[in-house]
């Protein structure tokens, strides 16, 4: 808009004109300069893998809708669309990285080895935290748009001052860029060197809104106004997810800084299995995301390679049977907890107006059931 | 002129109202356009008003605020909303220390008539930060009026009085009642700053508000089996307190009990009960009882039936007052 | 083995011990490395322990606190500072909706042993947002312990406690005490969650905390004058509260007043006043009294003695409570 | 730091390489293709009266400062060194545009024709606002940072529905920057495009934290990941701080959307009067600032310009004589506020528990003064 601006005199952004992939819509590959490096090891194995990964999480995706829909859980947030931007990213990682996540990141729990059960458990309603964060390697689901953005930047700050060379990784959604939280992150990362990466899925929505309201560039320009070099990639593109979080991560644990990666994606269900999207978008956009499917590209390129298509289906059915199974046992077996534990661990401490409280409960309980009395009053 | 409504719709009425009756009454917040929000409060009315009336804010809580603040420096009334009650919290600051001192700040100079709507409590099953009750907070911060509501009728009537009250003023709407039924008269205007006696008795004064004033009248008849006489009073007005509305009635009745779904600790009944006991503690025959939330997190949503204050909680609280038996004299 | 110093040189002891004697300690605020801190509590901290433990971070609020969860999350114990009470509401969201719920939130996986230390209260003719006492917004919130330090010895012994305790611990620190000198024997320890009496009396039992411990003590000595023996309780735990204490004391004297500088509506002594009520109404003999800030936003410098509570007002409580002349009997 | 990235497609910033400057150090002006079509009415009587202006404030700052050792003021935040940046843009503004700023801009609120009284009261504990904002198109100052960047946003967009072609601009420091609510307020106004000017005085300290504590590239860029065109200046240039403001604000005026300008300046005194600048920066920077003085340069180019600084040094002089002797005056005029003012305009409506808290605080006041208890009590 200036008459004659200097351009900035910094390198931060790549994928700018058009997000950076190495797998075309028709399967094929195109060469990459900034992502080929990383791919090397690619072989017919790998990709089989990251198929198999994508198919399952959308089965369980998938399955969790459904369970849904039959009233076992509460509410389930889907990804569908988003598979080969969250296996990429999950794929690339230490098993040490640690990961903190908004709530849709459920394919990342799943490479992070999450059984179904505790998966499940927060959306049914029985826990507010699915699993143990340290056994995982990744902290359960935050609700609160961008607060967990610190926390990685925060346990980053932490790694590096004991000298490992674990990163911390923050997923979050393009609705996130426009909480102070985000931004401030971003603050304290390029401040202090912090070995953390920024994964931004922009899924074009945020519930209702466009990603426009949020930011009228792309958004993988927003860290370099902060000094933290990104990378804007196809988040369909499986291959380039990965490529570009390994390249990130390398970059990272070099003990370069933080960076960011724009994973340009669409979140082809609703926000929510209570989200009406039919409200805010029109079916040919959605058509045309849907053309755009990550499994059916990897698919063809597969099938390029020379792979059985038949195969592999049957090895995705399969496993993606064996976890849809799993997850309907375990949902049928998740503990109502009992109600006293809701008095459990307010603090770590003793809270002596708590353990009051707790009796106060257990006595109105009991006063509810006579019968019981004797025996629950005790 | 009255028709049955829901809570819901009759929000959605006062909105539109209040931005056809003035053309500086604005709306903002994150989904309240095209989706018409996640409750539907604000449906069809960034089709009737367009835009730059019903505005679809970018998702950050302090911006919707703030921006508001600076909107009302030029003359406008905006209606910000917070989508859940667990989401107010990163536009604290610009509530407490922007729109509840401004008018102070500046001497009476710049008036600061926002109203912030925010869906607050539980019962509805949801998830982590979707069922909480942050009224104690408000209420402690002086410059800010906060109401709730509690049917379909006080909604609309309410909801059109902040909007035109000139001071700041943050509504609470029981989320899990706005889909509950009632007669609306849009012609019946409410005062912003009162109590309501909802049911005049002779034993005790429950006082209760938002979504517990429901469960207080139900109550107070399930109390009538046991021949005990309740008076409800609706508080409505959470700051400033109507203190007269309940102190009138302590004195009749000479017992109190004070519910709500926020934990008790420093909390409004907290303050109800020590105002009562500053205005009448002659007239006490009993010491007053609080039936709330208890001091905790909000819990899973598998537990919050037995996190919230139900009929039988209170009437156990009820019968404590008024020395009949009842669950803690085990204890 | 005990020292004569100021309550800032001995928050400083207390933070350098901590540091000391842990590695997982560390400070994090704005201008507490190089500067040593506005108030200079963290003098010559950075110089002994290094910037990667003593660290000046961004002018972000909501990041110190939430860049302090993830190292909690890590194995740190991250003691943040606010650089003046009126400044924590923009980090409020990280201190409600992450510090206090981590460990609830994760069925006690999660350990958030943070202390965020604010200087907190009036009293020193600052400018707007530099005097507030933001405890009941705090105490009203599940999962945090908050606690207020009175004088140097309190303070040292209760801030090495609260970086020792496994809690999230607020530690409100009197600004205007911090100059204000007494002994100090770093071997002795405090307990976190118990309120100390001061002085014993019959009359009646005054309680305060933070900054008018002080004033208390010198509102004790007053009232003798008068033949009027006050108990002095320092309340030290806003949350929990340590009701046993209050509620012993008021079982012996009957008669209670309590007093903070910050609003009275919905507060701290909203709470202990509901407390005592419910712990022990049958030995109330006069309605208890509370001596408060005023519920009016923090007044201009100019004004801020007449918001305080001050002595008199103190002693005018008490007069109440003990059925003698007051300045309302007139009003 | 990427192997081949491409550079961002749009030219966003200007300045970054070196500030725009128009006045070289030793007062001659050089050409700038940018600046220069917006100095086109520059002449001796313009710049004698930026001159003038200058030297008034840092004379009302010296002031201010002597008063607050005095003890007539609490606490003083000094400008000294950031006279040009505010004068500058000061100057450049109509006077219906709407100004939200800091504490520390006394130069913004002289040139909006604020009295001194009106300027000093906050800080001498008598008032929480020294002004009507309506009457002098300026909020009064605001202590939390950043908090007003929000609040210029929304006036914005609301001039911008009402059809008015006033602009709002907000100032804030380089430490602002850090701040969620700063952040947010770019994300608002890039969203809305609304009419606002972001003013940043890069003064290179927060209290006493370097500005790379807060971003470790210049802050020019931070507002272009935001989609927000920005301007880096060289804030000891006055001429050319104008000339940038002149351009955002024609930039703005003409319903393009927000702009961004950093004024690269430095604070010579201390943080505020209670602060002790000598223990985190030294002697040799701030020497190397001092002969960077705004004041100085324009002399230098006045005189080769010809004009007699003798007359100019006199009158300027003069004109700081009779601003400071108002201060002296004002602030001895200052009216102590009654008690009871403490309790009004908390809401604007009535409050009875304050009617009655009132009520009770005057007859506590009585009862202190027994013999005055008729007349007050009444
Ligand atoms: C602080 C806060 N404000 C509002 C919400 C309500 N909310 C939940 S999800 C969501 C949209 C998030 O969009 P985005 O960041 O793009 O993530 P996505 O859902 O697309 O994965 C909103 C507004 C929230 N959870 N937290
Ligand atoms: C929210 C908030 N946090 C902390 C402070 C304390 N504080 C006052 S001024 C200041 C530094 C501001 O630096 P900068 O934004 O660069 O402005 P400058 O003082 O240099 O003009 C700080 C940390 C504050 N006023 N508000
Ligand atoms: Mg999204
Ligand atoms: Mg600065």
């Amino acid at each position: 808009m200036l008459t004659t601006p200097s351009a900035p005199d910094h390198d931060l952004v790549a994928g700018l004109d058009k997000p950076l992939h190495v797998l075309r819509e028709d399967g094929t590959r195109r060469p990459d300069p900034i992502l080929d490096p990383l791919l090397r090891d690619v072989d017919l194995e790998l990709l089989r893998g990251l198929y198999l990964d994508m198919a399952v999480v959308r089965a369980i995706d998938d399955e969790a809708v459904a369970l849904q829909r039959q009233g076992e859980l509460g509410l389930w947030p889907p990804l569908r669309g988003q598979e080969a931007a969250q296996i990429g990213l999950g794929r690339s990682l230490q098993e040490t990285d640690f990961l903190f996540t908004s709530y849709r990141e459920n394919a990342l729990a799943w490479c992070r080895g999450v059984s179904p059960g505790e998966m499940l458990s927060v959306w049914r309603g029985t826990t507010l935290s699915g699993w143990d964060p340290f056994a995982h390697h990744m902290a359960t689901p935050q609700v609160i748009i961008g607060a967990q953005t610190h926390h990685a930047v925060g346990y980053a700050m932490a790694t590096q001052a004991q000298g490992k060379d674990d990163i911390a990784v923050t997923c979050f959604g393009d609705g996130a860029l426009s909480q102070g939280d985000t931004n401030e992150a971003m603050v304290f990362a390029a401040s202090f060197h912090a070995p953390v990466l920024f994964f931004c899925q922009n899924n074009h929505y945020a519930i209702s809104e466009p990603v426009d309201v949020q930011a009228n560039v792309p958004i993988a320009l927003r860290p370099t106004g902060f000094g933290i070099p990104s990378l804007r990639v196809d988040g369909n593109d499986v291959l380039a997810v990965r490529a570009a979080s390994l390249l990130a991560a390398q970059h990272i644990r070099a003990g370069k800084g933080p960076m960011f990666i724009e994973a340009v994606t669409y979140r082809l269900g609703p926000h929510t299995t209570s989200d009406d999207p039919t409200r805010y978008r029109d079916e040919k956009e959605l058509e045309r995301w849907r053309r755009r499917c990550p499994l059916g590209r990897l698919e063809r390129h597969l099938e390029q390679l020379g792979a059985s298509l038949e195969e592999l289906r049957a090895d995705a059915e399969r496993r993606s049977q064996e976890a849809t199974t799993a997850m309907q046992e375990a949902v049928a077996a998740l503990p109502s907890p009992a109600p006293e534990t809701m008095f459990d661990n307010v603090l770590a401490t003793e809270h002596p107006g708590l353990l009051r409280q707790r009796e106060q409960f257990r006595a109105f309980t009991a006063s509810l059931a006579p019968e019981q009395t004797e025996g629950s009053a005790a | 002129m009255s028709t049955t409504m829901t809570m819901a719709a009759a929000l959605n009425a006062a909105l539109r109202d209040s931005l056809e009756a003035d053309e500086d009454v604005l709306l903002i917040g994150e989904d309240i356009g095209t989706l018409g929000g996640v409750f539907r409060i604000t449906d069809g009315l960034k089709e009737r008003f367009g835009a730059s009336r019903v505005i679809d804010s970018p998702l950050a809580e302090s911006g919707i605020i703030g921006t508001s603040v600076g909107m009302a420096y030029r003359g406008m009334r905006p209606v910000s909303e917070i989508q859940f009650d667990g989401f107010v919290y990163p536009g604290f600051d610009q509530i407490v220390a922007q729109v509840a001192r401004l008018h102070y700040r500046t001497s009476g100079t710049v008036q600061m008539p926002l109203t912030i709507r925010i869906p607050f409590g539980g019962g509805i099953g949801a998830v982590e930060h979707h069922s909480e009750s942050p009224e104690a907070y408000f209420a402690h911060t002086p410059g800010l009026r906060v109401v709730t509501v509690a049917d379909p009728q006080d909604a609309y009537s309410t909801m059109r009085a902040a909007i035109e009250c000139d001071d700041p003023v943050i509504v609470l709407e029981p989320k899990r009642r706005y889909w509950s039924k009632g007669e609306v008269d849009t012609s019946v205007s409410a005062e912003l700053s009162s109590a309501r006696v909802l049911r005049t008795g002779r034993d005790a004064t429950l006082v209760a508000y938002g979504p517990l004033v429901v469960t207080a009248l139900e109550a107070a008849v399930a109390a009538e089996d046991d021949g005990i006489d309740l008076e409800v009073i609706d508080l409505r007005s959470l700051s400033p307190l109507d203190r007269d509305t309940v102190a009138a009635s302590v004195r009749r009745t000479g017992r109190l009990v004070v519910a709500h779904e926020a934990p008790g600790n420093v909390s409004l009944s907290s303050e109800v009960i020590t105002s009562a006991v500053e205005d009448c503690f002659a007239h006490l025959e009993a010491a007053p009882e609080r039936v709330t939330g208890y001091d905790i997190p909000y819990p899973p949503g598998a537990l919050e039936d037995h996190y919230l204050p139900g009929i039988d909680r209170i009437l156990d609280a009820v019968d404590r007052t008024l020395g009949r038996r009842n669950s803690r004299e085990a204890a």
